[in-house]
């Protein structure tokens, strides 16, 4: 077998060195009747058949490139520079583990230093994690972290968080205990949260742009959370529309959390992606993850290193901030390397044209007969409101070949007040000719 | 006090001076000094072309981001050039062994990155319709498969992103049957052995429980006896790792998931050591109700320097109802995706799923590269690969025990445990052991865990390794393990010289957290 | 006795030992030494999974290979190790500066490599219908478009391999020429400077013509009066570097080619320094008969340690009737290949073609690569490219002239020439200076090329290169001389020490040669 | 331009360094009227762009992977595995030069030398280069370096060498007033290249498995050719052959050239390929190219040097014995990589699996009414004759999707005897089905 390098030799010498007649000698302690079961799959297979099977399976799938594509709802089709993908490749980074040995991790520790930098930039935070699992499971931990800070145990989640992001935030506050409010959806975006938030409120937790694409200011809802004591969690989901839009730190945030997949990675159906964790120097101690430190060498050169360590569960165990220990190093390589790529003049640009592309997309449907573009704000995805069930229309442009959006009956499927909403996203890969294809499509299906 | 990643101080005080030739540049050939991307003045350069804006009037409603950021951009040569120069302080598996015991650093196969690289796996959205992504359900279905038959348990949710999240989603599954039970506020405790990972206990906590610890007998294993006695009415589960963090398979593995079931609790396995008995032995038939799969350590997807991993965890007939949405049913040929409570209800399979525990479908690109790695090995060359792994570690065992104290008498599984004893009035620490092996070439292994041993390190080499890389491993650990018996502290206490860094001061770092650039320069420069 | 690359000996003779720490391994942290893998005794294993064969009678006519062949195999991790091992030895433009006079060492775009890598570019045999590869020929007419528009070129010949394969075409279609005109026989001489690139000479021997020698003036460039002396009836071409191999500009150069032309001879000019002036002039507007253009230097294919290269090679209206097949020409939107010498004979625009030099169509792998970068940098791009690498030549040789000789005064073009004259009584050498760059982190330059200048260091630092990193550079190498002038020879003579070798006995390699692995061994192992 | 990292500032900064008013003070010796001329060409572009046009022209392009596949003649689809691309794509071996600054570069010499190593074994020879263009450029160095050796000026070249590599060789030695003879195609491999082997003759090239696939047996080739005082020059196209057939080296070649492609390297539509090139230590000296030999450092470790470069262009200049200066490094690397994982067992299963699926294809051929099989001994590759044009024939089938061959009528336009037959290949590559829908589209085009 191609990855194993002992021979039949090889083995029958080294039984020999550690004094066992066969291999099963080193099992014994395994229950003897559990040992060997029978297993039904299938044996070992060269590359070339691996590769066409699952090359089979990959055929079966609509890529988002392949043509007019307007999904988004938490996950975007960005075009990542080949150097990305190249560098993130590279033996010395794809194949080493947590850097718990600094002298011979400097690559991996230096470059998580810089992706700390950039999203406490990015997100007008004072400091930044080295990455949760995603956006959905850093907006829970931000949430439990709140819950550390402020010793209360009522958590307010707004209408317009992604309800993936709410579902997850709830799952794991009531397993603590908290009550976990959700806020009705308001596809108008005019959603009064702050009425929600009262004596027991640890956080309050919103969106921005929120789910329907509304921008919001996010400052009157800090100064109400911080009068009642709570602190203001605030959410992206789109890392591209920072490069655009007032920065939550700017905007009373305490602590910041969002979706770093935009940036740097693909789409991969889901995951891996990269959670971004940001908050007040204030708070740090309360905060989850990993954090990489500047320190010196013994000859008093400049390194870095894992630090505050206190937090996490390889120390502290039963009393540490989180139970996380992997978390999603290499995704946040590839945004550290697009983001070097972009800087802050690519990254302006990139947004910038994300939105004139969507202001196009919307222009364009909103003179379709039924067709209601319901968003007098947005960045890059605005929702539709169409006379027929929202899956049934997508799927039905599905078949032309067109996806059109996130539907929402299936993102709200207990509300049936959002059966009829779409969702769509356009980004610097939209083209005009995506654009047509989507609005002669659903004209089409509408009439 | 800062600790280092194992729990023990590293502070860089012993300042012996390096007897390296100093250059102008302080680049030592090949090795070459980089600064931070902050530091290259490069505030309004960027390394991508993209379009002219057309100018249209913008529908931001007033907040558009008027202040500086303040992130540098670099063209693209200084941006490969500094990423590739970062690189090369790193140390790899594919450079040599990287024996973390625990971890599991086995060979990552370039097949798997390729195949998780084909568009139609890499460039597919989560929310497409599923009449649009029937090939990526596919890859769903077919790995859990994989994994229900090498563990003999019915059920698998896929969605947790690594280990640990496994480990929450399978308390969450306990918490969610005691609640089922009307349990939940009686039964809060949860039972561990002190050489239990520190996920386990954070993970107990994380979902409302307390932590109280299983007692282990001196064979390094769970103490049958002393568990029994800590069992009862109000215990809602125990976590054990098995093989465990000693690198012992649990004799007594059935007898103490009777004794659990028995007090009404259930059997949380940690599966991060899974590799061991892969295809050997089935944690269904041993009693287990939850366990999580590290992909990324039995699975050879990569590390990636921390992450990201892929933790699917099987659950037992008892706890399968309550797994997590959304998972994949095949209904003749057609996968489905079942996302809703309401459709889990109906279906039957996961009647009272607990909730979601992510966003869209877990690691889907991990998901490719395991099933990549399963489909290459098939089940002859996983249980190979198990087989291949404990002799490896027995090997390395046996012939370190000429110079190391090996903590437990016999055979080990996939991992060998030694302790400090050998270093014993020599001055030197396990610390300074394994500094010393960086200068030699090698990754260290795993020090100060699991907690119990005294300057524990925990060797494990995988099935990847050869023997000649073996031999010359050992070579390399004896030759130290008698310079420290020598008397040469010294030498031990300044390693490592020739690595891109010497010891670093942890302690200082935590002091003072210097945590990401100079904010006020980034802001002056971007201005 | 054995030189250097560039024409200098080089023993280990100077024993100096290195001050390093000695490990028990040899290996230094992440410098690790690695064997041949034929001293890895795996003559029995192998890396790759392939099906069982059926066991079918052969066809081999009895000739079947019976003795053992000695092939090493080893696991696919093994074989990842060692490769990545050796890679870590070597230096590369990803890492730094590659200052390498005449050899245009510039940023490697992965996009290139990305496209190249398309199945419909890689997967693709050069003998399929026509109608099945327009794709593939549509690549190779936009290069060659872009190549005729940038060189102000009727004509380009697409198959030669490298740069010398591209002369060898530009001068068997100058022989062609010849013939047609019946002068082969009396046509025999070519003139080129000495300073020209070794395969110069050789290319115009390989042709068939005697090789005499261009003056040059005190300028560094041809001197005219004295070409026009060389000038007669039996010289067939000139060959001259433009930007030549001093970095300078010829002047002359219309003046140069209306010489040559009167004098009844062809203009071949070496493209390889095309850099420098790529969309500032084109050689079709000074005279220029023919001219290879190194897609490895110019347009970012990368080097890959030796090759391999691309040498389009552009034709002017006397000699583009002789260009080689096969060729690509469109009509009304379909692509066709000519590879027939009576097709072209109709087609007309290469009647008389003199033949094929390389199996198939040329370097596809590298036509994309480099129509990739030409498409991305457009016409603006690359001029701007010539105008950077010119600045950055200028730069250097601006800075480097405070403590080092410049050979010329003025400008430079792309490349900036020095000489040891600075070195002079210090006992250090052009190539121990080099060495000492090795130790601070950067490739040298150029030595002892072109040969005309004593102990010549050349450096062309390109396009690719920040101002803060050729600072960087210029300070290593100001403080080297400096350090060299003050009389610290020893140090020079012992560098490098921080590489992974240090100075190799280049003397004693070519003395006794060692070119393989023992044949003795491989036969014993492998029986 | 994302490729230039000089910002503006730089370079006026530098222009005032080097004291320049402007740019094209430094261009001053360019004739004026000459400078920045009108180039009609487009500007620049950025990534997403490029691939999209770049895309869109590999996509027509029928790829060998995409069906039924049987063309071979020079080039053949084999499975490389994905260990070798990714290596061959590390920094330190694609962007480095031709490893002058051994102290520095031995990663690439270490695997040149193993390159060598590996060449030598396979074509049983006791010395190999560090490889030429490819296989077709090798066997024209190989006639020009046999008349070296043998100061005699003819050139007999067997008609079952492939027509190109004939085409090249004869431009290279004509050039240096060679007479070249070729012999006429044998189609059924009986040719009698020894009766043309006379006095003056300096060498005699002859591949194997010829053009056709016949496998020869060189040996008493050899044998009159050494007894005329002519070298006899083995030729391959097909690298693994020699995995299963008598190597050159056995059957008495002085000097062994061919085509490495197969392993390692894609079919990258005929470049680049890698010329393998062996001979005897005796005639070392007058070998072109490139060689890595053994040596010691000053510390007296052993490391790797170019070596014996006396016979080269940059030494040696007008004497040098070939101009080649770039040669194929890392198409050798890929090379290498592939063979080390192979090693003798794979290749050998390799070689065994490539002419079974010949066999079973030759089986499948021979039963249409129609087809001929002219070959006797093949390996993984056979001629077959049909009743009607073979281009024809052959876009006839490409239409249906089935790449059946290579074309006599293209490879041989002045044979009219050749005009009917087909070259047809298999490989590993080849399955069951792409053997059923070859016959079957066949049968049909041929009643
Ligand atoms: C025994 C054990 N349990 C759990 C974990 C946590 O797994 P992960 O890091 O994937 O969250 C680890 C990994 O370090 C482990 O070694
Ligand atoms: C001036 C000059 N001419 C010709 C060549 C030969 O080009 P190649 O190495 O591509 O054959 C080179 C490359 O070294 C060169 O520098």
């Amino acid at each position: 077998m191609r990855y194993l390098p002992l021979s039949e030799q090889d083995r029958q010498k080294m039984l020999t060195v550690v004094g066992a007649a066969q291999i099963d000698d080193l099992f014994a302690d395994v229950p003897s009747d559990a040992l060997d079961p029978e297993i039904d799959l299938p044996l070992h297979a060269g590359e070339l058949e691996v590769e066409r099977s699952l090359g089979s399976m990959a055929a079966r799938n609509r890529t988002a490139g392949e043509g007019a594509f307007f999904l988004g709802a938490g996950a975007y089709k960005h075009h990542v520079p080949a150097t990305v993908d190249h560098i993130i490749q590279r033996s010395e980074f794809l194949t080493s583990y947590t850097p718990y040995q600094p002298e011979i991790a400097q690559g991996t520790l230096q470059y998580l230093f810089e992706f700390q930098s950039q999203v406490a930039a990015l997100t007008g935070m004072e400091v930044a994690n080295a990455s949760m699992y995603d956006g959905s499971t850093a907006c829970a931990e931000a949430a439990l972290m709140a819950r550390r800070i402020t010793k209360k145990t009522r958590v307010v989640l707004s209408g317009g968080l992604h309800p993936h992001y709410a579902a997850v935030t709830r799952t794991n506050s009531e397993l603590v205990g908290d009550d976990v409010v959700i806020a009705d959806p308001d596809i108008a975006g005019d959603e009064d949260i702050i009425a929600l938030i009262d004596d027991e409120t640890s956080c309050v937790v919103v969106q921005n742009p929120d789910v329907f694409g509304h921008i919001r200011d996010l400052q009157p809802i800090a100064d109400a959370a911080h009068e009642k004591g709570a602190l203001l969690v605030a959410v992206f989901t789109e890392a591209v529309s920072l490069g655009a839009i007032k920065s939550p730190g700017a905007m009373g945030a305490d602590i910041v959390v969002g979706e770093g997949q935009s940036i740097g990675n693909a789409l991969n159906f889901g995951g891996p992606y990269v959670g971004l964790f940001a908050t007040r120097i204030k708070y740090l101690r309360q905060a989850p993850g990993r954090l990489c430190g500047e320190t010196v060498d013994a000859d008093g050169r400049r390194g870095f290193v894992l630090t505050l360590s206190t937090r996490e569960q390889h120390i502290r165990r039963d009393k540490a901030t989180s139970n996380i220990c992997t978390n999603s190093g290499l995704c946040a390589l590839a945004f550290t390397v697009h983001m070097t790529l972009l800087g802050e003049v690519g990254l302006r640009r990139m947004a910038t044209l994300n939105h004139e592309k969507a202001l196009k997309t919307a222009r364009a449907l909103k003179v379709i007969p039924g067709v209601e573009v319901l968003n007098k704000t947005f960045f890059n995805e605005f929702t539709i409101r169409i006379p027929k069930n929202s899956q049934t229309v997508i799927d039905a442009l599905a078949d032309e070949g067109v996806i059109a959006g996130a539907p929402g009956a299936r993102l709200w499927p207990d509300h049936p007040a959002l059966e009829n909403i779409i969702i769509v996203a356009a980004t610097e890969c939209t083209t005009d000719a995506d654009i047509n294809a989507l609005t002669s499509a659903l004209t089409e299906e509408l009439n | 006090m800062a600790m280092n990643a194992q729990g023990r101080p590293s502070a860089a005080n012993e300042n012996i001076s390096t007897p390296m030739v100093e250059t102008f540049t302080g680049n030592r050939a090949l090795v070459i000094e980089e600064s931070l991307i902050f530091e290259k003045e490069a505030f309004a350069q960027t390394g991508v072309d993209l379009p002219e804006p057309e100018g249209l009037e913008d529908a931001l409603g007033g907040l558009e981001r008027a202040e500086p950021i303040g992130l540098p951009g670099l063209s693209e040569p200084e941006t490969m050039r500094h990423f590739v120069r970062l690189s090369q302080k790193n140390y790899a598996i594919d450079m040599g062994p990287f024996p973390l015991g625990s971890c599991t650093m086995k060979h990552n196969p370039r097949l798997n990155e390729k195949m998780a690289r084909l568009p139609g796996f890499s460039d597919v959205h989560p929310l497409q319709p599923t009449s649009t992504v029937q090939g990526a359900l596919q890859v769903v279905h077919a790995l859990a498969h994989w994994l229900k038959e090498m563990t003999g348990m019915p059920a698998v949710a896929m969605s947790p992103k690594a280990g640990a999240h496994g480990e929450l989603c399978g308390m969450m599954s306990v918490r969610a049957a005691i609640e089922a039970r009307g349990e939940s506020e009686t039964r809060r405790r949860v039972l561990a052995p002190e050489s239990a990972h520190g996920t386990n206990p954070a993970t107990a906590v994380q979902c409302g429980f307390t932590v109280d610890h299983i007692p282990a007998d001196e064979t390094g294993r769970v103490d049958l006896a002393a568990l029994k006695e800590k069992l009862g009415p109000d215990v809602a589960a125990i976590m054990v790792t098995n093989p465990n963090t000693c690198g012992l398979f649990e004799r007594d593995i059935r007898a103490i998931a009777d004794a659990v079931h028995e007090a009404g609790g259930y059997f949380y396995c940690d599966g991060a050591n899974f590799n061991a008995i892969a295809c050997k032995a089935r944690p269904g038939d041993l009693g287990v109700d939850a366990m999580h799969i590290n992909l990324h350590k039995t699975f050879s997807t990569p590390h990636g320097g921390g992450g990201p991993g892929s933790g699917p965890t099987v659950l037992s007939a008892a706890l399968s109802p309550y797994a997590p949405v959304p998972y994949v049913v095949e209904r003749d040929g057609a996968y489905e995706l079942v996302e809703r409570l309401d459709q889990a209800a109906a279906d039957g399979t996961h009647a009272d799923s607990f909730g979601r525990m992510t966003a869209f479908h877990g690691q889907m690109g991990m998901f490719v590269r395991a099933l990549s790695y399963m489909m290459s090995h098939g089940r002859d060359g996983v249980k190979q690969a198990a087989e291949d792994a404990v002799l490896n570690a027995n090997y390395v065992q046996t012939r370190l025990r000429a110079e190391m104290t090996s903590t437990f008498d016999g055979y080990c599984m996939h991992e060998a445990l030694f302790d400090d004893r050998f270093l014993k009035d020599t001055g030197v620490e396990t610390i300074d052991f394994a500094k010393a092996m960086i200068d030699e070439g090698y990754h260290p292994m795993t020090m100060y865990f699991p907690l119990v041993v005294k300057g524990a390190m925990l060797i494990e080499p995988t099935e990847s390794e050869s023997k000649e890389e073996l031999d010359r491993f050992c070579d390399a650990l004896l030759s130290l393990a008698r310079r420290a018996k020598s008397g040469d502290a010294s030498a031990f206490k300044a390693s490592p010289v020739h690595a891109p860094r010497r010891r670093l001061d942890e302690t200082g770092a935590a002091r003072k957290p210097v945590l990401r650039w100079r904010p006020e320069l980034t802001r002056a420069a971007a201005e």
